[in-house]
C-alpha cells in the first residue's frame, strides 16, 4: 500500500503519523514537500498537523490553497481516500472537501488533553477497525477546532452518515467536547466517506508507549481496507 | 493604492472572542456594553493604480484566501 | 587602519558625550577602559557595542568569579559551559544538548510576547549546535494571587509559552510555578529546551578560515528590541513603561523553518561555525565568533537584511529582532546553503567575511563605521569581586502546635497555590507532540522517548527559593538536591544540569551574598552527586523599587534511562500494597518544619531554617531507589519535596485513584515535615519486605509507613477524607482563580 | 452608539502575520502586491449617546484591556 504524508512549512506532526503509518502498512510512506510539482502515485494521501504556514491567517487556509492542495483535490475527487488530521481536518474544510469551518475553541485556549471518542459508524474505509459505537481514548491538541456547520448542512450531514466522530464522556478530566463542537462532532466525511477529516491524533495513540493505543486500529484498518 | 479588508464572522457564527471582551469589559466595570465582535482587518498596499483593477484583485484574494465565505463576510475599502 | 578610515570613523554620527555614557550603563571607570584600549573617543556605534558587551547579561561580569567555582566535569560532558548550550554524551553514538534561560523583565512588561520570545531564544540556542529540540520547559514564578497583576501575567506568559512552542511543533513537558509576593513587580520566565544530536555531529561557535563568508539567515533585522540587553541588566522603576518598545514580537512560524532549514543545512558539509543572534543580536554573534576563533570579522552592513527604511549603523548592530542566524561557511557552499534557505523562504545573505586583522569593523557605503580590537573588547570587560555580606542563620523554630486536624491541613495545603494541580497550564502546551512523549506532565520528572529506540531522557525543573532565601547556600544544595531527586525517582540516571540564577541587585552586599551562597551550595552539591553544571544564565537586578525578589536559582537537569518500560511512576497502581518510606528525618526530632508550606500555608509564617541537606545520605538513598525500580522490585515510586509525607501521599494516591491507610506519630512534622533524600514507594506485601531488608543490609533508613486501598486516605485509623474532596481541592483551585476577574 | 477599535502593531513591531499572508498572495501568483498587515478590528455596541463620553470611555478600554501599547497602535471611530 502506497502512502503519501504531504509536508507543508509549519507542518510538525508529519513525522508523527509517518511512523504511525509505517508501523502499520510496513512500507515505506512518501513525504511529500508542498512546492513539489509531482504528487507520486498514492493509495492514501494524509494531510498532517501543524501550523502550516503559521496558521496566521486563518488555520489551515494558506496551505489549503497552495498549488499542491490542487492536485489533492483533484485525486479526492478520483476517489483516492485522504486523510486530514487537525491541521490537516482545517485544510480540508478550507478546501471543501468536507463541509462546515473550524472555529477558535470555545475555551479560546489552546488544549492538549485526551477526550473520548464514539465511532460513530464502523462501515468506512477509516473505523472498519473499530466498532460502530466503541468508544476511543485519544488526544486532541489544538486551538481551533470547533467545529461549525450550518443547519442544513447537519442535517445532510446526520441523513448521509458523514460523522464520523463524536466527543462523548468518559473518565478524563475536563467537559467531554474540549472545544464547544456543533453537536460534539469530532471528525467528518465526505459524501462518499472517501475523505475523513478529524481534529484528535490517533497516531499520538498509536503505541503503548504513547499512554493508549486505540488510535491504531484506524491506520490498521485502512491498511485492511486499502490493500 | 492600498486595500482595506474588514473580515468578520457571519451572523449565526458565534465569535466567542467578541463575547470574552464584553465579559471582561463588564468586570472590568464598564457599564451600558452590548454586543461587542472581534474581526480582523487587512491592509494590503498594491501596485495597482487603477481602483476598479484594485478592488477587481482584492476581491479575488479574498475568494481565494482571506476570508472563508463558509463563516466569514468581507468588505473591501481603496485607500488613496 | 589609515588615516582616512580613522577620520570616517570619527565623523560618523555624533558625538559621545558624559551622557551619552551614562545612559548607555557605562561607568565612567569602564568607559576609561575604553579610551584606553581604543587609543580615541568610540563614536556612537562603538559605544553602543560596548556597552552591549559589557552589560551584565553578555559580560556576566558581577557573576564570572563564582560561576567558575561550579563543577563542569564529568566522563559523560561533551562540552560544558561556554557554548551555546550544554552537551552531554547519552550513548549509542548520541548526545543531549541543553540550556535554560530567562526572559524575565520582557515578560512581566508583555506577558505574551516575552515569554514567547523566551522560548523561541532558548530554542535557538540548543538548535545552533546541531541538536533537533526535543523537550522545552518552564520555570515560572508570579507575584502573589492577590496581587492585581498577577492573573493577567499568568494567563500571558502560559499562553505566549504554549503559543510559542505549540506553533514550533517541540513538546512543553514540564516546568514548576510558584507564587509569592517578592515577585509581585519582577516575574521570572526562566525557559529550557533539550535537544538531540549525534554525537560526532555537533556544532560550535568559533570562527575559522580567513577570507570565509559570513551569512545572515533567518528574519529580517528591524528596529525592535534595541537596548533589550541593557533592559534585563537594569534595574526596574515606575517609568520601566517608558522602555516599552523594546520589547519583541515572535514569530514561531519562522522559527521552524529555521530549525528545519538549519538542520538540513547541517547534514552537509557547509557550516564552519554557527551562532545564534540572541541578546545583543549581530553584534554579541560576531564578536563571540570572532573571539573564540581568533580571528577578525569585518560586516558589509548594507548587506544586512533590513525590514525598516534608514536603519542606521547603531540600530542594525543593536537590534534584537528574533529568529536570525549567524554562520561561517565553508567557501564554495555558499550556493548549497542559498538554496536551502530559499527553499524554506528564509533570508539568505552573505554579510561579511573572516579576516586576520583580529578586529571587529563594520562597513556602509565601504566607509568604515566602526573599528574595534576583539579581544580587549571580549577580554578587557569589566570583572567584579564584588563586596558581600552571609545571610544571618535564621534562628531555630519553636515547637508549633498544629492549628487543625491534619486531613484538613492536607486538603488546605493540596489547593494551595504553590501545591494546587498545574493541569490548567499544561494542557494549553502541546506536551506530545513528536510522538514520544512517555510521561505527561504531572510526575515527577517528564519523560521523553530517543526518538527511534527504547531509552528515554528524564527532564526536570526545580528550586525552592524559600529555602533560598532562609539559608542561601542550604538553599542551592537543595535545588540541585532535588532535581537529581526527581530523575532517580522515575529511575533515570541523573547525568547534569543547567542553571538559571535569578537574583535581585548585586550592587547590594545582601544580594551578593545570596548570590555567594547559593552557588556554594550548588558547587557541593554537583560534587557530591557527580551532577555537573554545562550551561546556565544569570540574570540580575530583579528588583523593582529596591524590592528584591527571593534568590531564585532555577536548576533544570536531564538524567537517562536505559528501558522506559522500567520507568517508575507516582500513580498507585494497585491495592493492598504497602508504602515504604526511604530516608530519615533530619534531626532525629520527627519531621523538619522550619521553612515549609505547612508553616506558611497553615500558620501564616515564614520562618526557621530550612531542611539539612546531606548530600550522602541523598546519594545513597537515591542509589538504592534507583537500584530498585532498575531491577524491577519497584514500579510506584515519589519523591518528597513541599508539603512532606503527606503531600507525596495523596499525590500518589489522586494519580492512581486508589486511597491509602497510613499510620505515624502524631505530630504535624512528621506529616508535614519537608526533611530531604526521601521517597515514597509501593509494592505488594512480599517485595516490601524484600526491600526493607536490602534497605536494612545496606544502611539505609527505611519503614513501611501504611498500605493501599479504597477511595480515601485515613491516619491512624481515624476519619477518612475521601479522593474526591481532595481532588476537588487540588484540581479547583487555579482554574477557579484562572477565571476570577 | 456603535464603537469601531482598530488595532494594528506599531511601526517597527514585526507583523508575522502579515508577512505571512502577503508570501501567500504572491504564490499564489497574485501581482503587485506589497507590505501587508494584520490589526483587529473591534465592534461595541454602547448604550452611551453621547458622542465624547462614548469616545472616553472607549479610549479607557483601549488602554485597560482592548489594546497593549507596548507593540500596539488603536484608533477609535464612533459609528451613529
Ligand atoms: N509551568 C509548567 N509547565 C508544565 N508543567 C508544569 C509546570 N509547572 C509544573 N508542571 C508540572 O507539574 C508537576 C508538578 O510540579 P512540581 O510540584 O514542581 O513537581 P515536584 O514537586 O516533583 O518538583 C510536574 O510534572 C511538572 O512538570
Ligand atoms: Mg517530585
Amino acid at each position: 500500500m502506497k502512502t503519501s504524508v504531504i509536508v507543508f512549512p509549519g507542518s510538525n506532526c508529519d513525522r508523527d503519523v509517518k511512523v504511525a503509518l509505517e508501523q502499520s502498512t510496513g512500507g515505506p510512506v512518501d513525504m511529500v514537500w508542498h512546492g513539489d510539482s509531482e504528487l507520486p502515485a498514492a493509495d492514501l494521501i494524509v494531510l498532517p498537523g501543524g501550523f502550516s504556514y503559521g496558521d496566521y491567517l486563518r488555520c489551515g487556509a494558506m496551505a489549503a490553497h497552495s498549488p499542491v492542495m490542487r492536485e489533492v483535490v483533484a485525486r479526492a475527487e478520483d476517489g483516492v481516500p485522504v486523510l486530514g488530521i487537525c491541521n490537516g481536518f482545517q485544510m480540508l474544510v478550507e478546501t471543501g472537501l468536507v463541509p462546515g469551518a473550524l472555529l477558535p475553541n470555545a475555551g479560546l485556549k489552546f488544549v492538549c488533553r485526551d477526550v473520548h471518542l464514539r465511532v460513530e459508524t464502523s462501515q468506512s474505509l477509516f473505523t472498519n477497525g473499530y466498532e460502530s459505537g466503541q468508544v476511543l481514548r485519544i488526544p486532541v491538541a489544538h486551538h481551533d477546532g470547533q467545529y461549525f456547520a450550518d443547519g442544513d448542512t447537519l442535517e445532510r450531514l446526520q441523513d448521509g452518515g458523514q460523522i464520523a466522530f463524536r466527543y462523548t464522556a468518559g473518565e478524563t478530566p475536563g467537559p467531554a467536547n474540549p472545544n464547544g463542537s456543533t453537536d460534539d462532532i469530532a471528525g467528518v466525511y465526505n459524501d462518499r466517506k472517501t475523505v475523513l477529516g478529524l481534529m484528535p491524533h490517533p497516531e499520538r495513540a498509536a503505541d503503548p508507549q504513547h499512554g493508549g493505543n486505540d488510535g491504531r486500529a484506524l491506520f490498521d484498518g485502512l491498511v485492511t481496507a486499502l490493500s | 493604492m492600498k486595500a482595506r479588508v474588514h473580515i468578520s464572522y457571519k451572523n449565526g457564527v458565534l465569535d466567542p472572542q467578541g463575547r470574552a471582551i464584553g465579559q471582561t469589559l463588564g468586570n472590568l466595570g464598564f457599564a451600558g456594553v452590548g454586543e461587542v465582535r472581534q474581526g480582523k482587518l487587512i491592509e494590503i498596499e498594491l501596485a495597482e493604480t487603477d481602483a476598479g483593477a484594485a478592488r477587481q484583485a482584492v476581491e479575488a484574494m479574498c475568494q481565494r484566501l482571506l476570508a472563508n465565505t463558509v463563516i466569514e463576510n468581507y468588505s473591501i475599502e481603496l485607500v488613496d | 587602519m589609515s588615516s582616512r578610515e580613522e577620520q570616517a570613523v570619527l565623523r560618523n554620527e555624533p558625538n559621545v558625550t558624559a551622557e551619552t555614557v551614562a545612559e548607555h550603563g557605562l561607568s565612567e571607570a569602564e568607559y576609561r577602559i575604553i579610551l584606553n584600549l581604543l587609543g580615541r573617543e568610540p563614536n556612537l556605534t562603538e559605544l553602543g557595542i560596548f556597552s552591549v558587551m559589557w552589560s551584565e547579561h553578555c559580560s556576566y561580569k558581577s557573576s564570572k568569579i563564582w560561576l567558575k567555582t561550579l563543577p563542569t566535569e564529568a566522563a559523560w560532558v561533551i562540552c560544558g559551559p561556554g557554548e551555546n548550550a550544554g552537551v552531554v554524551d547519552i550513548g549509542e553514538g548520541l548526545a543531549a544538548i541543553f540550556k535554560m534561560e530567562s526572559h524575565n523583565h520582557p515578560s512581566f512588561i508583555e506577558p505574551y510576547q516575552g515569554a514567547a520570545t523566551g522560548v523561541g531564544g532558548i530554542l535557538r540556542d540548543v538548535f545552533t549546535m546541531g541538536a533537533r529540540p526535543i523537550a522545552n520547559l518552564n520555570a515560572l514564578r508570579f507575584g502573589a494571587p492577590e496581587d492585581a497583576k498577577t492573573r493577567h501575567l499568568v494567563a500571558g506568559v502560559v499562553a505566549g509559552i504554549g503559543g510559542y512552542g505549540n506553533c514550533v511543533g517541540v513538546p512543553t513537558v514540564g516546568g514548576e510555578v510558584n507564587f509569592h509576593a517578592a515577585y509581585n513587580g519582577n516575574i521570572l520566565v526562566n525557559a529550557m529546551t533539550v535537544g538531540l544530536a549525534e554525537a560526532d555531529k555537533i556544532f560550535y561557535s568559533a570562527a575559522a578560515g580567513i577570507g570565509n563568508p559570513v551569512v545572515y539567515v533567518g528574519s529580517k533585522t528591524g528596529r525592535d528590541g534595541i537596548h533589550g540587553a541593557t533592559m534585563a541588566s537594569a534595574e526596574f522603576d515606575d517609568d520601566s513603561e517608558e522602555k516599552r518598545p523594546t520589547v519583541q514580537v515572535g514569530d514561531p512560524f519562522t522559527e521552524k523553518l529555521l530549525i528545519e532549514a538549519c538542520l538540513e543545512l547541517m547534514a552537509t558539509d557547509a557550516i564552519v561555525a554557527i551562532q545564534d543572534m540572541g541578546a545583543a543580536g549581530l553584534t554579541c554573534s560576531s564578536v563571540e565568533m570572532a573571539d573564540k576563533g581568533g580571528v577578525g570579522i569585518d560586516l558589509d552592513i548594507d548587506a544586512v537584511p533590513q525590514r525598516e527604511d534608514g536603519m542606521t549603523p547603531y540600530e542594525v548592530m543593536l537590534s534584537e529582532s528574533q529568529e536570525r542566524m549567524l554562520m561561517v561557511l565553508r567557501p564554495g557552499s555558499e550556493g548549497t546553503a542559498r538554496a536551502i534557505f530559499e527553499k524554506w523562504q528564509l533570508d539568505f545573505a552573505i554579510v561579511g567575511r573572516i579576516t586576520e586583522t583580529g578586529r571587529f569593523t563594520g562597513r556602509l557605503d565601504g566607509e568604515v563605521v566602526f573599528d574595534i580590537p576583539v579581544r580587549p573588547l571580549v577580554e578587557e570587560s569589566p570583572e567584579y569581586d564584588r563586596p558581600w555580606t552571609a545571610v544571618e542563620a535564621p534562628a531555630e523554630l519553636a515547637p508549633i502546635t498544629a492549628p487543625m486536624p491534619h486531613l484538613e491541613a492536607l486538603q488546605t495545603l493540596l489547593g494551595c497555590p504553590d501545591l494546587a494541580s498545574r493541569r490548567w497550564i499544561w494542557e494549553q502546551y502541546d506536551h506530545m507532540v513528536m510522538a514520544d512523549t512517555a510521561r505527561r506532565p504531572g510526575g515527577d520528572a517528564a519523560l521523553v522517548r530517543i526518538h527511534g529506540s527504547g531509552r528515554g531522557l528524564a527532564i526536570a525543573t526545580d528550586c525552592t527559593p524559600r529555602y533560598c532565601r532562609a539559608e542561601p547556600r542550604r538553599g542551592g544544595a537543595q535545588a540541585v538536591a532535588e532535581v537529581w531527586r526527581n530523575l532517580t525517582a522515575t529511575g533515570a540516571r541523573p547525568l547534569a544540569i543547567t542553571d538559571c540564577l535569578n537574583f535581585g541587585n548585586p550592587e547590594r552586599p545582601e544580594i551578593m551574598g545570596q548570590f555567594v551562597g547559593c552557588i556554594q551550595g550548588m558547587g557541593e552539591a554537583c560534587a557530591a552527586l557527580d551532577f555537573p553544571v554545562v550551561s546556565g544564565n544569570v540574570s540580575l537586578y530583579n528588583e523593582t523599587n529596591g524590592q528584591a525578589i527571593l534568590p531564585t536559582p532555577a536548576i533544570g537537569g536531564i538524567g537517562l534511562l536505559d528501558d522506559l518500560r522500567r520507568a517508575a511512576d507516582l500513580a498507585l497502581a494497585a491495592a493492598d500494597e504497602v508504602l515504604i518510606l526511604i530516608g530519615g528525618d533530619d534531626d532525629g526530632a520527627g519531621g523538619h518544619l522550619g521553612q515549609s508550606l505547612y508553616l506558611r500555608e497553615l500558620l501564616g509564617r515564614e520562618d526557621g531554617p530550612p531542611p539539612a541537606v546531606d548530600l550522602a545520605a541523598e546519594r545513597q538513598n537515591g542509589d538504592f531507589v534507583r537500584g530498585l525500580i532498575a531491577d524491577g522490585t519497584v514500579r510506584t515510586c515519589h519523591d518528597l519535596a513541599d508539603g512532606g509525607l503527606l503531600v507525596a501521599a495523596a499525590e500518589m494516591a489522586l494519580a492512581g485513584g486508589i486511597g491509602a491507610a497510613l499510620d505515624g506519630p502524631e505530630g504535624a512534622g512528621w506529616w508535614f515535615g519537608e526533611d530531604q533524600g526521601r521517597y515514597l514507594l509501593a509494592a505488594p506485601p512480599a517485595v516490601g519486605e524484600d526491600i526493607l531488608a536490602r534497605a536494612k543490609a545496606e544502611g539505609i533508613a527505611a519503614s513501611a509507613i501504611g498500605r493501599t486501598g479504597g477511595d480515601a486516605l485515613t491516619l491512624n485509623g481515624g476519619a477518612p477524607i475521601s479522593l474526591a474532596t481532595l481532588r476537588q481541592a487540588h484540581e479547583g483551585w487555579l482554574p477557579a482563580y484562572m477565571s476570577g476577574p
